[in-house]
């Protein structure tokens, strides 16, 4: 017979100026099982908990009930003190009786009414309740950091000094990232690679680093602390450990003509290419898509230049498999495609060009040594529009949010622009300036005032081409929406920031959630802003939406520290609702009949298959079996099975069948 | 029909092709019976005739026949649908059930799924005009009317559970309604227990009911409880695109789901 | 046979004959018998749904609710205010469950906003176009500056046609009948019609603006697709040209004179002795169209 | 005119992360709604067994409310999807078998939406009330037997 108490909250006024919180307290303690009942003032209080933990133990109570606000709020402050007197903790129940009872109803017999039933059907539930164990699981102390940007460095860097292992994995021959791919930074304006590639480097040489370039995530199983993760490493035709990174099969190679992926298309490469000359690892790999061995047979010129045979055509992608505690998905973002935009002439004008594209001109060691010229014939444009919001901002293009890091590089753009040209005029066509953050407004300021950049204000319809210009028409809203043309002699768009075209399908394979944007989703947009709803999966960077350099690198080393925490125990405790298949003695063993309907129900892959065998290693039956450290508690199964052979523990089928009879029969 | 039977169970049972065959045997009062064959001798008790239209896919799964080793089945349409169904939930494995059948006056006999699909997908599954005609004519009433249809239908169930017998699907050893942990279904056959136990039944056969009919034929009480599951097969081929029985390796209807599924009735 | 309902509207029985003759001849052509909607009313253009929400929405209704009764499920509305009417109520009924009781109360008829409005281009798509290059037998071989204005392609949101700064399908059609659609950069902009009467001398500039730089970049003739459209840039011609300083002689046809032309018909049919600037395109022997290139210089 | 001091007695299945945490805002916001509605939290609406909807009925309820997370927004990813076929199921059984599925009020409810909460369970009492009391269940019932039944404990 379990011992029930019964402790009633009057949260200052919240709860009792609607209830009569003493007769709740009186008449649940009336009820069959309660043997002690109570109300107090502030039950969360110091001395409300004290009154709990002293009842327990003065009236031997098994049981405990707290009629107060939502468990969301208070069930872990009570749970732990009932577990402070000694108590299992998970024998503990609320009863809602603030949000969903004195705050949504007037005063009245009716709403004590209410407050009683509620406390009536959370006894009869906390009756069924068991006593539970917080489950323990063993942790793998590496982390795998996905995605070698700036996110993706900090964090492996950060972790790997913690004193963890880190495997950090990259699916471009360098590391670097689209910020490796930048001239300068806002608003600092200090030149980018020289603050990235020493970072870059001591990736490549710290111990607690391993790093795989040309590689990609093939799968991942398991769980928090427990994950498994396959890792394609794609071939690089290369014998990495012979090569010295000379670079004379680059020079020698006769496929020349190859756009550079790094150049955005403005500059060309080889097939076997070093994708930049400050690339970590600086060796190179081979196109095959465009290397005449593989396309026609013929050639093997690098190989026979090269000084030290490392040259291998005959290399396989090779498949390892790691374990980890941890991932950090870093992967990075993606610059809207050019069939977005017919109406600029993406695609159709050379000399309209994206920010990525301004980037590489403005760059010192870009196609043109920084020298600001215009892809068609080479010329410096007099007159340049940098049109923001290209595709932004536009629930028409299907983006309706805001890409966030375009205002202040367009503001960049004009002003690197201006400073190399100095008879140059920038016009930039805006929507607002969105400059919120350290030093940014001052920055933009800068751009207008000191070197003198139109801004107009007003959406850009069309650029089309006349007389060897770009006429770009748009309309000035703070002159009477009038329709302005410039004639220009070079465009940027500041095209919209999105996910990576894989992103679905990396997001599918890790089992966390993303959002319709196919960005990933964090588990909470304030409060867990790295974490994901897989437990044990964090994200850093662009890859959850548009991001600029110090968010990117904050919310690594938030992840990082998460990270770091998990791996700061041994073990790792998790609340212990979770399902379980029963076991019953032979030869019945369970009433699971082994039909596997709710195999496929479980959102986290936690049914599996258990075998039970004869003395002779003969399989008598086949049953469901839950990994306790996969399952997250939903459910799913337990409503499914028709056997009821699952049950849900904290929910179990005794608890809610209890619940729905009290809750209707008094 | 029934010699060609007899010789060939004959063959199969003194070859050792298979240990048991469950097939038609003559029961009293000139009603059909299961009868179960371990001896080529005891083959001459085979019948097959028009009115052996029973499935005895049920007793595949029972220990007492499993324990007998390899077994072969005299299969109906139904009881082949049952088999894959079965399958389908991991119950019967490939080669493991020989199943005789007819096709066009021709004794068949096959243990592989792929061609025992390849037979049921030349068949016609529909539900019986009569019985189409029956759902039709509870769904034009109004709920009340249906309402009141159905109680008086319920208060005539005694709970002697020869429904689930006789079911294919209800393979489970221990049955929901025998759960006490809590006493989901009332033990005791008033209205509302009832109720209880033929929504239930209805509610686990839905996407697995093969509409052979068996639960109604065999109710003493003669409730059309077959109907309560028949009514579900056309909406959930309908919504979801499922059909139970036709292959080995489908996957359940209420195991998955379309992001896109109908939710017009949710606010 | 296809049939198919028609929903003519004010202007094709009045300024715009020559469009429903090329329509119905053309339709014809390929066998499709166009039905008027018997009873038609106005479709409330202009006006109406800047005044009275109700009543903008009930004539179209009526319009919509008496095709539906005459199991008129597609129904070709040449006219592109007439189009773009019909279509936002389509959109509006679907909508609003409550306002669709309401207007069906008004016009006293039951309506289950499932008729489906065609613009002539997506008729045309529909119905025609995978039979057009097998029917073409003269064909269109000059430079055709396809002009779609505002009404066809927006709001963008509610028809879901084209692109709306810079639309193709129109291009596409007149490729299909031999005609070289060029690129060009005024292809959706205004030509002014919400002013037609009041401020002739708006028109000019707009439309002017739009003729200027067609034929800058040598087309031979405008395509349109829209009655007030063509009467802007046809009828008002004079004034245009007065802007313009020049006189530009380029006729503007519709597409479905221009798809008529190319499968044979003759210019009687299509009612091309109804333009006011006039349709003398010049000989040409099945040569290519004059070359285009984007750049042109011209005397600023 | 009895049926209009009737006050129907409604029980609300919900899912923690968002109904729950949705009538919890309801409550922050302090919005008024009928005291005739309680509420029992699931983990997920996949959780939610339909013996259990079939119990309340019996039990006496008169309405029942199920809401969970809206789509694609589950708390496990996909239990609610999982729930929503059944229920399409579930209302059809239900319904071919002359239990009114117009008392069965299906909602999604998320943790931002207070004010849907309010209007979800004010609009379910009106619709409850308006249909009366569930006499079908009540002259079928045996409470003394259920009562037995289950409080042996």
């Amino acid at each position: 017979m379990a011992r029930v108490g019964v402790f009633v909250c009057h949260c200052g006024e919240n709860i009792s100026a609607t209830v009569d919180c003493e007769k709740v307290a009186k008449e649940s303690g009336d009820l069959n099982s309660v043997v002690f009942s109570t109300d107090y003032k502030y039950m969360c209080s110091d001395p409300g908990q004290t009154l709990i933990k002293e009842a327990i133990k003065e009236h031997k109570l098994d049981r405990v009930v707290v009629a107060a606000c939502s468990p969301r709020m208070h069930e872990p402050t009570f749970r732990k003190a009932c577990s402070e007197a000694g108590m299992n903790p998970y024998l503990c129940e609320m009863a809602n009786i603030r949000e969903h009872c004195s705050w949504v109803h007037p005063k009245s017999e009716e709403t004590t009414a209410k407050a009683g039933d509620l406390v009536r059907t959370i006894v009869e539930k906390v009756k069924k309740n068991k006593p539970l164990q917080a489950i323990k699981v063993p942790i793998t102390k590496t982390a795998i950091v996905i995605g070698g940007g700036v996110a993706g460095i900090q964090s492996a860097l950060d972790i790997a000094n913690c004193g963890h292992k880190v495997i950090m994995v990259e699916k471009q021959p360098s590391i670097g990232g689209h910020m490796s791919q930048l001239s300068e930074t806002f608003p600092t304006l200090d030149c980018s690679q020289c603050i990235l590639t020493p970072r870059m480097v001591e990736v490549a040489q710290h111990p607690n680093i391993t790093l795989y370039t040309y590689a990609e995530i093939e799968s991942v199983d398991g769980f928090i602390g427990n994950f498994k993760v396959k890792i394609r490493r794609k071939s690089k035709s290369l014998d990495e450990n012979l090569c010295t990174g000379c670079g004379l099969c680059t020079t020698k190679c006769p496929k020349k003509k190859i756009p550079n992926e790094f150049e955005r298309g403005l500059g060309n490469r080889t097939a076997i290419y070093v994708p930049f000359p400050q690339a970590v690892p600086n060796k190179p790999v081979i196109d095959r898509e465009n290397c005449n061995y593989y396309q026609k047979g013929t050639c093997k010129v690098c190989e026979k230049v090269c000084p030290v045979q490392a040259i291998r055509f005959d290399q396989e992608d090779q498949i390892i498999e790691v374990e980890a505690g941890a991932l950090v998905v870093c992967t990075g973002f993606d610059v809207l495609k050019p069939n977005f935009f017919p109406e600029y002439g993406y695609g159709k004008y050379k000399d309209v060009i994206d920010g990525l594209q301004f980037e590489r001109l403005a760059s010192a060691s870009g196609p043109t040594k920084g020298e600001i010229r215009r892809p068609s014939d080479g010329e410096i444009p007099k007159k340049i529009v940098f049109i923001a919001c290209a595709g932004s901002r536009d629930p028409a293009k299907g983006i309706e949010y805001c890409s966030k890091i375009c205002c202040m590089y367009t503001a960049k753009h004009a002003m690197l622009y201006k400073h190399k040209v100095h008879d140059g005029t920038p016009y930039v066509f805006y929507m607002d300036i969105r400059a919120g953050g350290k030093m940014y407004e001052e920055f933009v300021r800068r751009a207008i005032v000191e070197d003198d950049t139109k801004y107009i204000r007003g959406r850009v319809s069309t650029v089309f081409e006349r007389n060897g210009k770009l006429i770009v028409r748009g309309a000035d809203t703070l002159m009477g929406a009038q329709p302005v043309e410039i004639e220009a002699d070079m465009v940027v768009l500041a095209s919209a920031g999105v996910s990576n075209p894989d992103s679905e399908e990396l997001a599918q394979r890790l089992h966390v959630s993303y959002d319709a944007y196919k960005f990933f989703a964090e588990a909470h947009p304030k409060l867990k802003p790295v974490e994901t709803n897989t437990a044990g999966i964090f994200l850093a960077g662009a890859c959850q939406a548009p991001k600029d350099i110090p968010e990117s690198v904050a919310a690594a080393s938030g992840a990082a520290v998460k990270v770091a925490a998990l791996f700061s125990n041994s073990e790792l405790t998790r609340e212990p609702v979770v399902a379980e298949v029963n076991r019953q003695a032979p030869p019945v063993f369970s009433t699971c009949t082994g039909c596997f309907l709710c195999e496929k129900v479980c959102p986290y892959q936690a049914i599996e298959r258990e075998e039970i065998k004869d003395r002779n290693g003969n399989v008598i039956k086949t049953l469901a079996r839950i990994n306790k450290g996969l399952c997250q508690g939903c459910g799913t199964c337990v409503a499914l099975c028709r056997v009821k052979a699952i049950d849900l523990h904290g929910f179990s089928n005794q608890q809610m069948y209890s619940e729905v009879m009290a809750l209707l029969n008094f | 029909m029934s010699d060609i039977l007899i010789n060939k169970v004959k063959q199969l049972l003194s070859d050792k092709a298979i240990d048991i065959f469950i097939g038609h045997g003559e029961g009293t009062g000139g009603r059909i019976r299961p009868i179960f064959v371990r001896t080529p001798e005891d083959a001459e008790q085979l019948i097959f005739n028009e009115n052996c239209k029973q499935s005895w896919a049920n007793y595949l799964l029972k220990p007492e026949v499993k324990a007998a080793g390899k077994i072969g089945m005299m299969a109906t349409k139904h009881a082949l649908r049952a088999m894959m169904q079965l399958a389908s939930e991991f119950q019967i494995k490939d080669n493991e059930v020989l199943a005789l059948y007819w096709d066009n006056n021709e004794l068949k006999s096959s243990a592989d799924f792929k061609e025992i699909e390849a037979y049921l997908a030349s068949q016609n599954h529909d539900i019986l005009p009569h019985e189409q005609e029956m759902i039709d004519k509870l769904n034009a009433m109004t709920t009340q009317e249906r309402w009141d249809f159905w109680q008086k239908e319920y208060e005539k169930c005694i709970k002697c559970y020869a429904c689930r017998s006789a079911c294919p699907m209800c393979y489970c050893h221990h049955c929901a309604a025998e759960g006490n942990q809590p006493q989901w279904i009332p033990v005791a056959s008033h209205q509302l227990g009832n109720m209880d136990w033929h929504l239930m039944r209805a509610m686990h056969l839905s996407g697995r009911c093969i509409n052979c009919g068996a639960c109604a034929k065999v109710c003493p009480m003669h409730i059309p409880l077959n109907l309560l599951t028949y009514n579900l097969i056309t909406p959930i081929q309908q919504e979801f695109g499922a059909i139970a029985g036709m292959k080995h390796d489908a996957t359940y209807a209420l195991s998955t789901f379309k992001t896109e599924d109908k939710e017009n009735f949710i606010l | 046979m296809i049939r198919l309902g028609f929903y003519p509207g004010c202007s094709m029985e009045g300024g715009a004959r020559e469009y429903q003759e090329s329509v119905i001849a053309l339709a014809k052509v390929f066998d499709i018998e166009l039905i008027q909607i018997p009873d038609w009313n106005c479709c409330g253009a202009t006006a109406a749904h800047n005044l009275n929400k109700e009543l903008s929405l009930s004539l179209p209704t009526r319009i919509l609710a008496l095709a539906e009764k005459n199991e008129l499920m597609d129904i070709v509305v040449p006219c592109a205010a007439c189009y773009s009417r019909l279509t936002v109520t389509n959109h509006e009924l679907n909508k609003d469950k409550s306002l669709a009781d309401k207007v069906c109360d008004v016009i006293d008829m039951p309506y289950s906003g499932n008729v489906n409005v065609l613009n002539i281009i997506q008729f045309i798509q529909k119905y025609i176009a995978d039979k057009l290059e097998e029917k073409v037998t003269t064909p269109f071989n000059y430079n055709v500056a396809c002009y779609y204005g505002c009404l066809l392609v927006r709001p963008n949101g509610i028809l879901k046609f084209d692109r709306p700064e810079d639309p193709q399908t129109m291009d596409i059609l007149v490729k299909k009948a031999g005609g070289n659609a060029i690129d060009w950069a005024y292809k959706a902009e205004c030509c002014g019609a919400g002013m037609s009467v009041s401020r002739t001398d708006i028109v000019a500039r707009l439309s002017g603006n739009i003729i200027r730089d067609a034929v800058e970049r040598k087309a031979e003739v405008l395509a349109v697709a829209c009655p007030m459209c063509h009467s802007n840039l046809d009828m008002r011609r004079p004034e245009i040209n007065k802007f313009l300083k020049k006189e530009v002689d380029v006729p503007v046809l519709y597409i479905s004179q221009i798809l008529g032309l190319a499968v044979g018909l003759d210019a009687k049919t299509l009612g091309l002795q109804r333009h006011m600037v006039a349709v003398n395109l010049p000989e040409k022997k099945a040569e290519q169209p004059a070359p285009i290139t984007n750049t042109i210089k011209t005397e600023a | 005119m009895e049926n209009q001091e009737f006050e129907p007695k409604i029980v609300a299945f919900v899912c923690n992360w968002c109904t729950y945490a949705g009538a919890d805002l309801t409550g922050t916001s302090r919005i008024k709604y009928g005291a005739n509605v309680k509420i029992i939290r699931f983990p997920c609406t996949g959780r939610i067994d339909f013996m259990l909807l079939m119990k309340a009925f019996e039990n006496g309820a008169d309405g029942i409310i199920i809401s969970g997370c809206h789509p694609n927004d589950c708390h496990y990813s996909t239990g609610n999807f999982h729930a929503r076929r059944r229920w399409v199921v579930f209302r059809n059984l239900l319904n071919f078998s002359g239990i009114d599925t117009e008392r069965i009020q299906f909602s999604w409810v998320s943790a931002a939406e207070g004010f849907k909460w309010a209007d979800v369970v004010n609009n379910t009492i009106e619709k409850v009330r308006a249909l009366g009391p569930y006499e079908n269940y009540k002259k079928i019932n045996v409470p003394t037997l259920f009562a037995k039944e289950d409080n042996n404990e």
